[in-house]
């Protein structure tokens, strides 16, 4: 019941707000969505605690979804250790967006419609993670891209607003479609979309074949593959990636709860709730490992450039992922969990401290245009300070400890590619210290670029705002170290046995325990060259990064371009298939189908109509010939038959 | 189970309607125009109640014809049999389910000839359930055919603009396919010697070659009227050109009965030339999937890129059916009553902005959300399910075929698949640029949001459609028996993983 | 002369019809006060009576005068159908009749005989007397097509079809020569038993060449049927609709006596002939139709193309059940017509004038909604849309010529049929969907009205009608009949 | 040296070729035409009699004999058909008559 | 010998006044020739022994139906000079089409059942004692009873019609009404009015 009530409160709480919030005062409103994220929360720790207490595991049947043939999908709860980890990050962060978002939205007119949106997000998310099969695992994954396409478009008449919205359902689409495909491929082959039952014939799979376009494939390595596919929508990995960055034109407590906490994070939970086929798909582990360590690189390198301060937070979240994502592929499916779950805290931390900033300073978001607010708004430059350093793995903050964990998992691991993993990481470690300290000194030091006008009205957030801000602090620094011992000792591994599946052969857990100590401290070495090479860069050399643009001019705008990865898209598929469906519709349907089926034909009819009214002349002995010459074709038939 | 003819008394009853209408006296024309709209609405929710007693009385678990009822007419010209069973029964509430909405909907957009339009409606609808009901080839062709003859009407005497090129096409076009139906219904005739589809069913028995034949000639026939690639242009057209509750039919129910023809004829009675037949159909409907989507995407105009998105689901029905696989007809069947709702609801939609704002370019719209949030929430909801997101009726269909797809041929799937997230691009355009967006039209600001009547319309639509969303077992609970002797019938042994090794 | 009484009993509707016309021509001549309506009224008494009459006499077969008239229940039939359309067509013209002139009492009495011509033929058992019967029936439809004296159109068409006409029976006379001189008789029984037992020759293959020309000019089947349109378009337009329906239906009769009659065994030659014509009257028919903007033009068209799908009925072996669709597809093709020119009729210009063009119907149904129902539903009727009547003619015909293996004349039929169906809709459209044209008025009689309700609802309810009446077990035993 | 059939017949076959020519050929005035439907129907008689001599049959001359009759009819009415439209249009040249076409 | 040689005089005229009657300029002389060959034409007939036939069709043909020829060409006051001729092209074609049907039909007849009969024409019409006349009257009012009544119907229709065709009352055209004469009254017949004249300066 606590179950139920835990995922399906928000949802009432989105109909009732989305229908009827326009009618009744505001903060009731307020109230009333926040206390029902909230009680959800509380239920959610209850739920963690007896699962960190334990091994414990509910299966909650709530109906029958979908019955047809062999076919049969359940509406159910699931709850083990994943899920758990999973619902208190959730709801957690949500009640903490929701209550910033009171201050946050103030003055916006939709609130009502915004909250609504916020609830159903949750909602979704609850039932993404709580779910007990592919099929429902696949609502709740469109129902956050639903919610986050509405919640992106949530200033509608903003035309990038919009578009970004429909640019991030539309990627997560083309990841959906991988998971589509890899949902039918287990269905074909297992006759069940229950996680028990797929996972259960994990060894079937991997035995068998399958072709397509004829070729054959291993099934299982087919089935994880699209399935990773749509985990890389979801989660921004490289090619998919180009939403991530453009969803930051929605409100920003929208950015923190989905687009750093917890909908990026549904293609990490996926992969971690699949492990048990994953792990038996080693070409697919590395692949996931290479395409990680690719995106924590490339979006770290992104990150370095960009001038947009929640641009350069989604790009670290990008990155952030990216390193998940080599946790996974490395085997380690528990340090990306615990990764996803410090970085839901202080990535959360970071956007919110920046939609203080951006609220602070008159919804500017160049850095180039800030400076010097340290003394202004000193409680956001904290926040701030907290979440950078969190970020970066400064020690025995939550950072360190999963991103640790992670560059060491991608060292021991046996995936091939594990080495270009780990390199990769390493160096994007040095970058994400460097942008992260780019960001706070352009922010908060060196000189004020703030316009007089906005100066004056530059001042802290609310304490609606500011309470949500020290609880994440207060997670983003503590996390860790409290719960370090539960992800990544052996001790506790016990907890996840049925929720993670490790291969006999997998004892990645153990061996990180055991790398060489320069493996162990060049994380932070490179944190402190990062912070070194910043602070020279920003503080006490300033015109320094300008000259180095203009060295590296090329790079720097390659980098600043996204590595042309949007100018890409456009020129190769959306220029095209706009070109392609005009192409189509014009030529396609109008001339060509149209062209030679009905209006070629009718046209030809008309033609035909026109010739045969011209042969009747009017003329009495035309008409007479007519007669006399078709009676001569009739002899003449007869004649030529014999 | 009710002895009295209750396929007869819900085929005939609208016509009843119709009649009542006729002889009201039209001395006044308001009143005469009112109460024509009043009898039209009662007569429509009428013959919905019986047709819920007809599902109540319905015998879900067994896959033989239910309600019959067999009148040897015309000196052995035909027989007048009826009889529903689990795939038939469905499409007959859904038709009377939407007429009262239809209804609704044109209650103030149609001005002119009230009277005659709602004489031409009721009489439309007898001829729709009288197709699904008809168990007799030459009875089925005369309800499938007269169609037209209303239809017609509708479309070109409340059309839009270009309706005469469109209700010509439209006219033309179907009639071209069905014609050949029509000599091939006639040789089975020759060749059995009865009209009776059951007794047809039983002695049929045709070598492969002219299966092949007869099967093209049906299929010219349903794939027009479905439609299918590439015959499906006079759809937009008639669409665009239609008014509101002529796209509705059109759209929910009339493109219907080319998936239902598949289903009752095409299959059973050529089940070889069927499977011979089905990698055709696969990759037509594949084309059509992609293709119209594509083209869809770029329409400047809503109702044309909704009509092309009809085009697209379409695809996944004859998809669906031809995988001769539970799934994928129970899919189809499922995809065919969903799209039934989602259509209607959008095109309602379409009418209500419509109705106020007399322009169908997307480009005049913008910016409604912010003056008409209800109305804005409701499209989103049926945007939302044209695009199959999970949790509306409209991804349980498409799922469905594209899982049975999967397990008959892969390539086909993935890209029917590839549906997915082309709907999604032209769905989310069309809402972006209809409700979202500054307003770039002065005269939107004036607008009022949803009528009580329009709520009262969309509200049902709305609640039905994420209803079977998240619970499809009713409809599918219907439908499996027929479909599942169906499939046996067929005969196909479905690719298991044992197999696969 | 016992025997001439006998035979005179056995076609006593025919000298009931004689009788009377007689007496009417008397009447008329006379000049009693009104006895141009007068003649009108009984005329079309007496029509529907005789009508009435051959439903009711014995319909077993007596062959009388001399074999020169044959009896069964298909002449008694069709005749039947023949003498009520004639009817009709009375009722129809009386109100543009008097209106024209109130003295012209001939126009009954041309009909009437005219009738009598036709029934005649259908029930001709001789070369002589199938002669004599046509040019009784036509000599009164020249006379009729130039009847309006002072309109050019009338008098061109009156030339026109005169010396096609005449061209026509020579054509048939030609024919009737040669059939004569190869088999030794003018008696079909003759003819068919010398056919029966000996080879054809080329000389009668020769003969029945040129008969069949003569009288695919009667049904004007292509490329026979040059004179129609023009004929159609310039005489008066009660005329017209008496054009459009009892000749036609009388000539194909006549075909189909003379066909599975004394040239039952020489199926196989003019089997391709038919063929021929019927595409070719299918096929020109539709597509000369679709720009037309003169509305008897396209009836004119319509008619060709429709003897063309009546003509595949014919082009089939001879059995009861294809000549029973052929009948059923001439009675609702001769209803159908009724109907329309009952429509065309009710409405006129605003200066007295008939409806010509097709355009001038624009719109009307807003006016007059009824007139503009049913003109629609003649229309789908005619273009073989179901539920309507049509669609069972054209069902049954086609059935009849799968089943006797002419697939691909039954697919090309079907196919035009949809060309077809382009002009019929196109009247539709400009009834239901064009812009109100306000100086179109009604003026309808009563006569008009009836005529139109009866034939809407025998259209609409055909199946219905079909199944209740004995119309199809008559059209059945019609077609037993034959042989 | 006797008369055979084929010698009539092919004097009927000229007679009538020859008429046919001279209905379709003549643009000259309706009269002729008639007067060519004339000639026809004489080829036709020339026919009858000729087989009802050789077949010994008299029912050809009969036949023979109602042509004739008929075709004084015919005449007639042709004639008045004429007079009719001569009076409505002045002239009967053929190559005027082609006021309706199409 | 004799008849043949006749056969071919007869053939001959015919043909050739045939061809006049078609190509001749004038009407009147296409009358004439008409009746030439239909002369002939009974010439023709006499040699294959239906004399009867051929005495009614100098009577029918020359004496009445050629006569309204020559009537209605004489009332119809039109004037063949200013009738252009203009055959041109389509003469060729028409009498190439021509001669493929006079051809077919030819060549279709020569069957060799027809030249089987070998009979002669001279002297094998009549087998009894009757006349050609007498035999034809028989036939008429017996066996073909039936159709000789039709054709007087046909006559009696042609009648008909030629009367409702060419019978008009023209209200311009005026006719004597004897009563309407004598009734006259001179009284209301003539009025008598002064005429004022105004003389202009």
């Amino acid at each position: 019941m606590a179950l139920f009530l835990l995922v399906f409160l928000p949802l009432f709480s989105s109909i009732i707000v989305g229908f009827f919030g326009k009618r009744v005062n505001i903060s009731l409103v307020h109230i009333f969505s926040c206390s029902l994220i909230v009680i959800p929360f509380f239920i959610a720790s209850y739920f963690l605690n007896r699962s960190l207490g334990g091994d414990f595991n509910i299966v909650l049947p709530l109906a029958t979804w979908l019955s047809s043939g062999d076919l049969l999908v359940q509406w159910s709860l699931k709850l083990d250790m994943l899920s758990s980890v999973m619902l208190v990050v959730v709801t957690l962060v949500s009640s903490l967006v929701h209550i910033y978002s009171i201050g946050y939205m103030r003055h916006d007119p939709h609130q009502n419609r915004f909250f609504a949106y916020l609830s159903f997000f949750t909602f979704s998310m609850l039932i993404l993670v709580t779910s007990n099969n592919f099929l429902q695992l696949f609502f709740g994954w469109e129902g956050v891209g639903l919610a986050s396409y509405l919640l992106i478009g949530f200033w509608f008449k903003k035309k990038s607003a919009n578009s970004a919205a429909i640019k991030a359902f539309i990627v997560n689409r083309v990841g959906d479609f991988g998971f589509l495909i890899g949902i039918a491929i287990l269905f074909v082959s297992t006759k069940s979309l229950d996680f028990d039952v797929v996972f259960s014939m994990t060894k079937e799979l991997s035995s068998s074949s399958i072709s397509l376009f004829y070729w054959n494939f291993n099934t299982l390595d087919v089935a994880c593959f699209f399935l990773f596919m749509g985990a890389m929508g979801k989660s921004a990995q490289l090619f998919l990636h180009t939403w991530l960055p453009d969803a930051m034109e929605g409100p920003t407590p929208v950015s923190a709860l989905i687009h750093a906490a917890t909908m990026v994070t549904a293609g990490v939970f996926l992969i971690a709730r699949c492990s048990p086929l994953f792990e038996e798909s080693e070409n697919i582990l590395s692949l996931i490992t290479i395409v990680g360590a690719s995106t924590a690189f490339f979006a770290a390198t992104v990150g370095l450039v960009q001038n947009d301060i929640k641009r350069i937070v989604a790009y670290s979240t990008c990155s952030q992922l990216g390193y998940m994502f080599v946790a996974l592929g490395s085997g380690a499916y528990q340090i990306a969990i615990f990764h996803l779950f410090t970085h839901a805290f202080f990535k959360a931390l970071l956007f919110l401290g920046s939609g203080s900033v951006i609220h602070a300073v008159s919804d500017e978001q160049d850095i180039r245009k800030m400076g010097d607010l340290y003394r202004l708004i000193p409680f956001t430059w904290i926040t701030m300070l907290i979440g950078t350093l969190a970020l970066t793995g400064f020690p025995f903050m939550s950072g360190y400890f999963s991103k640790d964990g992670i560059i060491e998992s991608a060292f021991v691991s046996h995936t091939s590619g594990h080495l270009y993993a780990f390199y990769l990481l390493i160096f994007s470690a040095l970058l994400t210290s460097f942008y992260s300290w780019r960001l706070i000194f352009l922010t908060f030091h060196g000189k004020s670029k703030v316009s007089k006008d906005v100066l004056s009205k530059v001042h802290e957030s609310p304490k609606v705002m500011m309470i949500p801000l020290m609880i994440l602090s207060f997670c983003s620094i503590f996390s860790g170290y409290i719960f370090v011992d539960y992800f990544m000792s052996h001790d506790f591994e016990f907890l996840w046995k049925s929720a993670i599946y490790l291969s006999s052969d997998n004892h990645i857990i153990e061996e990180i325990h055991n790398v060489p100590l320069w493996v162990k401290y060049s994380p932070l070495v490179m944190m402190i060259l990062g912070f070194v090479v910043s602070f020279l860069f920003y503080i006490v050399f300033p015109f320094a990064p300008g000259q180095v643009s203009k060295t590296f001019n090329p790079l720097y705008k390659f980098l600043l371009n996204k590595w042309y990865f949007d100018e890409a898209y456009e020129f190769i598929f959306v220029r095209n298939i706009k070109k392609f469906g005009k192409f189509l519709s014009l030529t396609g349907d109008k001339k060509v189908i149209d062209g030679l089926g009905p209006d070629g034909i009718s046209f030809r009819v008309l033609a035909i109509a026109k010739q045969v009214g011209r042969l009747q002349t009017g003329y009495v002995y035309h008409y007479a010939f007519a007669m006399l010459f078709g009676l001569t074709i009739f002899l003449s038939y007869f004649f030529i038959k014999g | 189970m009710l002895d009295w003819n209750l396929l007869s008394i819900i085929t005939f009853f609208p016509l009843l309607g119709a009649l009542f209408i006729l002889v009201i006296p039209q001395n006044d024309k308001e009143v005469s125009k009112r109460n024509s709209r009043s009898v039209a609405l009662w007569t429509s929710l009428i013959t919905f109640v019986i047709s819920l007693i007809l599902l109540f009385n319905f015998d879900s678990s067994s896959s033989s014809y239910q309600f019959l009822e067999r009148v040897v007419i015309a000196d052995g010209l035909m027989t007048y049999q009826m009889g529903v069973d689990g795939i038939s029964i469905l499409f007959i509430v859904l038709t009377t389910f939407l007429m009262p909405f239809c209804i609704l909907a044109s209650w103030e957009s149609v001005k002119d000839r009230v009277e005659s339009f709602m004489i031409a409606f009721l009489v439309l609808e007898t001829l729709i359930i009288g197709t699904f009901c008809a168990l007799d080839i030459v009875l089925f062709y005369l309800f499938f055919e007269s169609v037209l003859i209303p239809m017609f009407i509708i479309i070109g005497v409340w059309g839009g603009e270009r309706k005469v090129y469109s209700a010509f096409k439209f006219f033309l076009y179907t009639l071209l396919g069905s014609v050949l139906m029509l000599a091939a219904m006639i040789f089975i005739y020759t060749s059995t010697g009865s009209t009776d589809l059951i007794v047809i069913s039983e002695t049929l028995d045709l070598s492969n070659s002219s299966q092949y034949f007869l099967w093209l000639a049906f299929f010219c026939s349903f794939a027009v009227k479905l439609p299918m690639w590439p015959v499906h242009t006079w759809l937009p057209d008639a669409h665009v050109e239609a008014p509101t509750s002529g796209s509705v039919i059109l759209a929910a129910i009339l493109l219907k009965m080319g998936g239902y023809g598949f289903l009752r004829f095409s299959l059973p009675l050529f089940p070889e030339a069927s499977h011979y037949f089905a990698p055709f159909v696969f990759a037509l409907s594949v084309i059509a999937i992609i293709y119209t989507s594509l083209v869809a995407y770029v329409q400047e105009d809503i109702k044309k890129l909704i009509a092309y998105s009809s085009v697209a689901h379409m695809g996944f029905v004859t998809l669906g059916i031809f995988t001769f696989t539970a799934q994928g007809i129970e899919g189809a069947i499922y995809q065919m009553l969903s799209h039934g709702l989602i259509s209607a609801a959008l095109f309602i939609c379409v009418g209500v902005i419509y109705d106020r704002l007399h322009t169908r370019k997307i480009a005049d719209y913008g910016g409604l959300v912010s003056i008409m949030p209800n109305f804005a929430i409701f499209f989103m909801i049926f945007t939302m399910a044209n695009v199959a997101l999970p949790g509306t009726s409209g991804f349980i269909g498409e799922f469905l075929t594209v899982i049975a797809a999967f397990s008959v041929s892969k390539p086909v799937a993935i890209f029917a698949a590839i549906g997915v997230i082309l709907s999604a691009m032209y769905g989310l355009s069309l809402y972006k640029n209809v409700v979202f967006g500054k307003i770039t039209n002065e005269t939107i600001e004036l607008l009022g949001d949803l009528t009580i009547r329009e709520k009262l319309i969309l509200f049902p639509l709305a609640a039905l459609i994420i209803f079977f969303g998240l619970f499809p077992a009713p409809i599918l609970g219907v439908i499996s028996v027929s479909s599942n002797s169906l499939v046996s019938f067929l005969d196909i042994p479905s690719i298991s993983l044992t197999e696969a090794k | 002369m016992g025997s001439l009484l006998n035979d005179s009993l056995v076609i006593a509707p025919e000298l009931f019809l004689i009788v009377s016309a007689i007496i009417l021509l008397m009447l008329g001549s006379f000049k009693v006060k009104n006895s141009a309506k007068i003649v009108l009224y009984l005329s079309t008494i007496t029509l529907f009576f005789v009508s009435f009459l051959e439903l009711i006499m014995p319909w077993d077969i007596s062959i009388i005068f001399n074999e020169s008239l044959i009896e069964n229940s298909f002449s008694r039939f069709t005749k039947s159908i023949i003498f009520m359309s004639s009817a009709f067509v009375i009722i129809l013209s009386s109100r543009w009749l008097i209106r024209y002139d109130e003295k012209a009492f001939e126009y009954p009495i041309l009909i009437l005989f005219s009738s009598l011509g036709m029934a005649l033929m259908v029930s001709a058992n001789d070369l002589i007397t199938l002669y004599l019967a046509i040019e009784l029936q036509s000599l009164p439809l020249y006379v009729l097509a130039s009847f309006r004296r002072d309109n050019i159109n009338s008098g061109e068409a009156g030339i026109k079809y005169f010396v096609l006409g005449a061209l026509s029976s020579s054509l048939f006379l030609f024919g009737a020569s040669l059939v004569y001189g190869f088999t030794g008789s003018v008696e079909f029984f003759e003819i068919s038993k010398v056919t029966s037992y000996s080879e054809v020759s080329a000389g009668l293959v020769v003969g029945i060449v040129f008969i069949l020309s003569g009288l695919i000019f009667k049904i004007s089947g292509v490329p026979f049927h040059m004179w129609t349109p023009d004929v159609y378009e310039g005489s008066a337009t009660p005329v017209t609709a008496f054009f459009a329906t009892a000749p036609k239906m009388a000539a194909m009769c006549m075909l189909v006596n003379i066909l599975y009659g004394p040239f039952a065994d020489s199926f196989y030659s003019w089997q391709q002939i038919i063929i021929f014509v019927s595409i070719a009257s299918m096929a020109l028919g539709s597509f000369a139709a679709i720009k037309q903007t003169n509305i008897k033009r396209l009836l004119a068209y319509s008619s060709i193309a429709h003897m063309g799908f009546t003509l595949i009925a014919l082009a089939l072996p001879l059995s009861p059940s294809n000549i029973q669709a052929l009948l059923i597809y001439m009675l609702i093709y001769l209803m159908a017509n009724l109907g329309v020119f009952s429509c065309i009729m009710s409405l006129e210009k605003s200066e007295g004038e008939s409806v010509k063009d097709i355009s001038d119907l624009s719109g009307i149904s807003k006016k007059y909604p009824f007139i503009a129902f049913s003109l629609s539903i003649f229309m789908f009727s005619f273009a073989g849309i179901p539920p309507l009547a049509g669609f069972f003619g054209k069902y049954l015909i086609f059935r009849s010529a799968i089943e006797n293996g002419l697939f691909l004349l039954a697919i090309f039929g079907l196919l035009i049929s949809v060309i077809g169906a382009y002009y019929y809709i196109n009247i539709v459209k400009v009834v239901y969907f064009d812009e109100s044209n306000s100086s179109i008025t009604k003026s309808s009689s009563k006569g008009l009205s009836i005529t139109n309700i009866a034939c809407t609802i025998f259209i609409i309810f055909f199946i219905i009608i079909y199944t209740l009446s004995p119309i199809a077990e008559l059209a059945r035993l019609a077609g037993i009949s034959i042989n | 040296m006797v008369i055979e059939l084929g010698h009539y017949l092919v004097l009927a076959s000229m007679l009538f070729t020859i008429g046919v020519i001279g209905v379709f050929l003549n643009r000259e005035n309706v009269i002729i035409i008639l007067m060519s439907l004339e000639l026809i129907l004489l080829s036709i008689s020339i026919n009858l009699v000729a087989f009802s001599s050789f077949l010994n049959d008299s029912s050809g001359q009969i036949f023979s004999l109602f042509i004739l009759t008929v075709a004084a009819g015919e005449a007639a009415i042709g004639l008045a058909i004429l007079v009719v439209y001569f009076r409505n249009v002045g002239n009967i040249e053929v190559d005027q008559i082609n006021k309706m076409s199409g | 010998m004799f008849p043949v040689l006749l056969f071919y005089i007869f053939s001959l005229a015919i043909i050739a006044s045939a061809l006049m009657v078609i190509f001749s300029k004038q009407p009147i002389n296409s009358v004439l020739f008409l009746i030439f060959s239909f002369i002939n034409a009974a010439g023709i007939f006499l040699l294959a022994g239906a004399e009867f036939l051929a005495l009614i069709m100098v009577i029918v043909y020359v004496g009445a139906v050629a006569v309204l020829f020559l009537f209605v060409i004489m009332m119809l006051d039109f004037n063949p000079d200013t009738i252009k001729k203009e055959v041109g092209k389509h003469l060729y074609v028409g009498l190439f089409i021509g001669f493929i049907l006079f051809l077919e039909i030819i060549l279709m007849m020569y069957s060799p059942e027809l030249f089987s009969y070998e009979y002669q024409i001279v002297g094998n019409t009549v087998k009894t004692s009757l006349t050609n006349t007498e035999i034809l009257g028989n036939l008429i009012y017996t066996e073909y009873f039936l159709q000789f009544q039709i054709s007087g119907f046909i006559l009696l229709v042609a009648m008909i019609g030629a009367i409702v065709l060419t019978l008009r009352h023209r209200d311009y055209v005026r006719r004597q009404i004897v009563s309407d004469q004598v009734a006259r009254d001179p009284k209301l017949s003539i009025e008598l009015v002064d005429i004022k004249l105004k003389i202009r300066k």
